[in-house]
């Protein structure tokens, strides 16, 4: 499941969907990026998300197929918020259920590693005074890079 | 030859410095993405940044793509800064 | 917040707890573990699991301790259910507050592994036919030494 | 000397196996953990395996220990299997 939204989620729904998904499921690990006070910027009020409509949704299957190939997946579901967000405002949820937990760990992580640094989505922060796109850093390019 | 033309889209920090998020332009046969982006940088001003210092991504039909990946008449492009989702 | 119960747990609840954090946490992980049809033997219907009230709490603390040395946890929330279960119920639930990603990944991730190794709780696995003292695994042996 | 005891508590399949979750031994100055061990298994039957093939797990006043750890009077001593929770 795959879902570009710019209403909130409720990550207790979503975990109750991966619990769903059968008896051979035996870890389920989860992922959520909140809205933080700093970033680029100090006294961060809000950002603004924009998004590639189509092309990110494909992007997303792609890292999920390319996970599923990896470890086990009995299932993926992956949220991304787009628009106008405030302080401590849910962002991204990624979560996974596997039969064994390094597995679900670690698909959940690269899930997440790879769509920061492939899923087209731009993020301006937003402070009092100033707004600035966020620039890539280098440590999320050699996380992801670190699971080719 | 109106029909030979692909729609360029702009992202993020782009779309707001060239002031558009979409524009139509005409190619001709064995255009690459890369001469597109030369084309529209050569226009100066805040496109010139297009092949300025800073990293520009590209994209033909939704897929990443490379300077040296053709466009034919009917493709979306889309020129964007390094993406910071998640 | 450590939590050694017979009764089930609610992560929509246990995220919300960990949201509350303050404006700082930017990352949120969690890891559930749920009885799976095959482990040692395969038709799994239920578990037994028994614990050593005391040093339990005592060496999980002593964990979140060191994750929280070890990296940025603004918040760890385990919660361990004992006694009999049935199949797909949850077992366990172990729940990071970060600044950052990779910090709330690798402290859950550390405390799943090193929760496994050294806090004493014992799995008995039921089968229609059989009952069975899980053995620890190799794997999880090398996991938890990995992050040493 | 009723005072100069331990609590020797067992957990799991020790506990299954050897019919008991807790008990009371006697100890003496100096003696360790090991020792306390030694003389349970020398009881035979069942309890032979607290030096048997599988690893026991030592634990003294709900900390992990070696079997070097002295014991005093009035210690709570656990044997366990290596754990398997999670």
């Amino acid at each position: 499941m795959i879902s570009i939204q710019t209403e909130d989620f409720d990550v207790g729904e979503e975990y109750k969907a991966l619990r769903a998904s059968g008896p051979g499921t035996g870890a389920i690990s989860t992922f959520s990026g909140l809205v933080r006070d700093s970033g680029d910027l100090s006294g961060v009020t809000g950002l603004f998300l924009e998004h590639y409509p189509g092309m990110t949704e494909a992007v997303i299957q792609g890292l999920i197929d390319e996970a599923s190939e990896r470890w086990d997946v009995r299932q993926a579901r992956v949220i991304h918020r787009v628009g106008r967000l405030e302080l401590s405002d849910q962002i991204v949820f990624v979560g996974v259920c596997s039969a064994h937990r390094g597995d679900a760990f670690s698909a959940c992580q690269f899930l997440m590693d790879a769509l920061k640094t492939s899923a087209p989505f731009w993020k301006k922060e937003i402070a009092p005074d100033s707004e600035h796109w966020v620039e890539q850093k280098v440590s999320d390019l050699k996380r992801s890079q670190g699971w080719e | 030859m109106t029909d030979a033309t692909v729609t360029v889209r702009f992202f993020a920090r782009l779309r707001e410095e060239l002031g558009t998020d979409s524009l139509k332009l005409s190619v001709t046969p064995g255009q690459t993405v890369g001469d597109v982006l030369s084309e529209l940088a050569s226009r100066g001003g805040a496109w010139s940044q297009l092949q300025g210092h800073q990293p520009v991504m590209l994209a033909v039909n939704q897929a990443m793509a490379k300077p040296a990946t053709p466009v034919q008449p009917g493709d979306e492009v889309a020129f964007f800064p390094p993406v910071t989702g998640g």
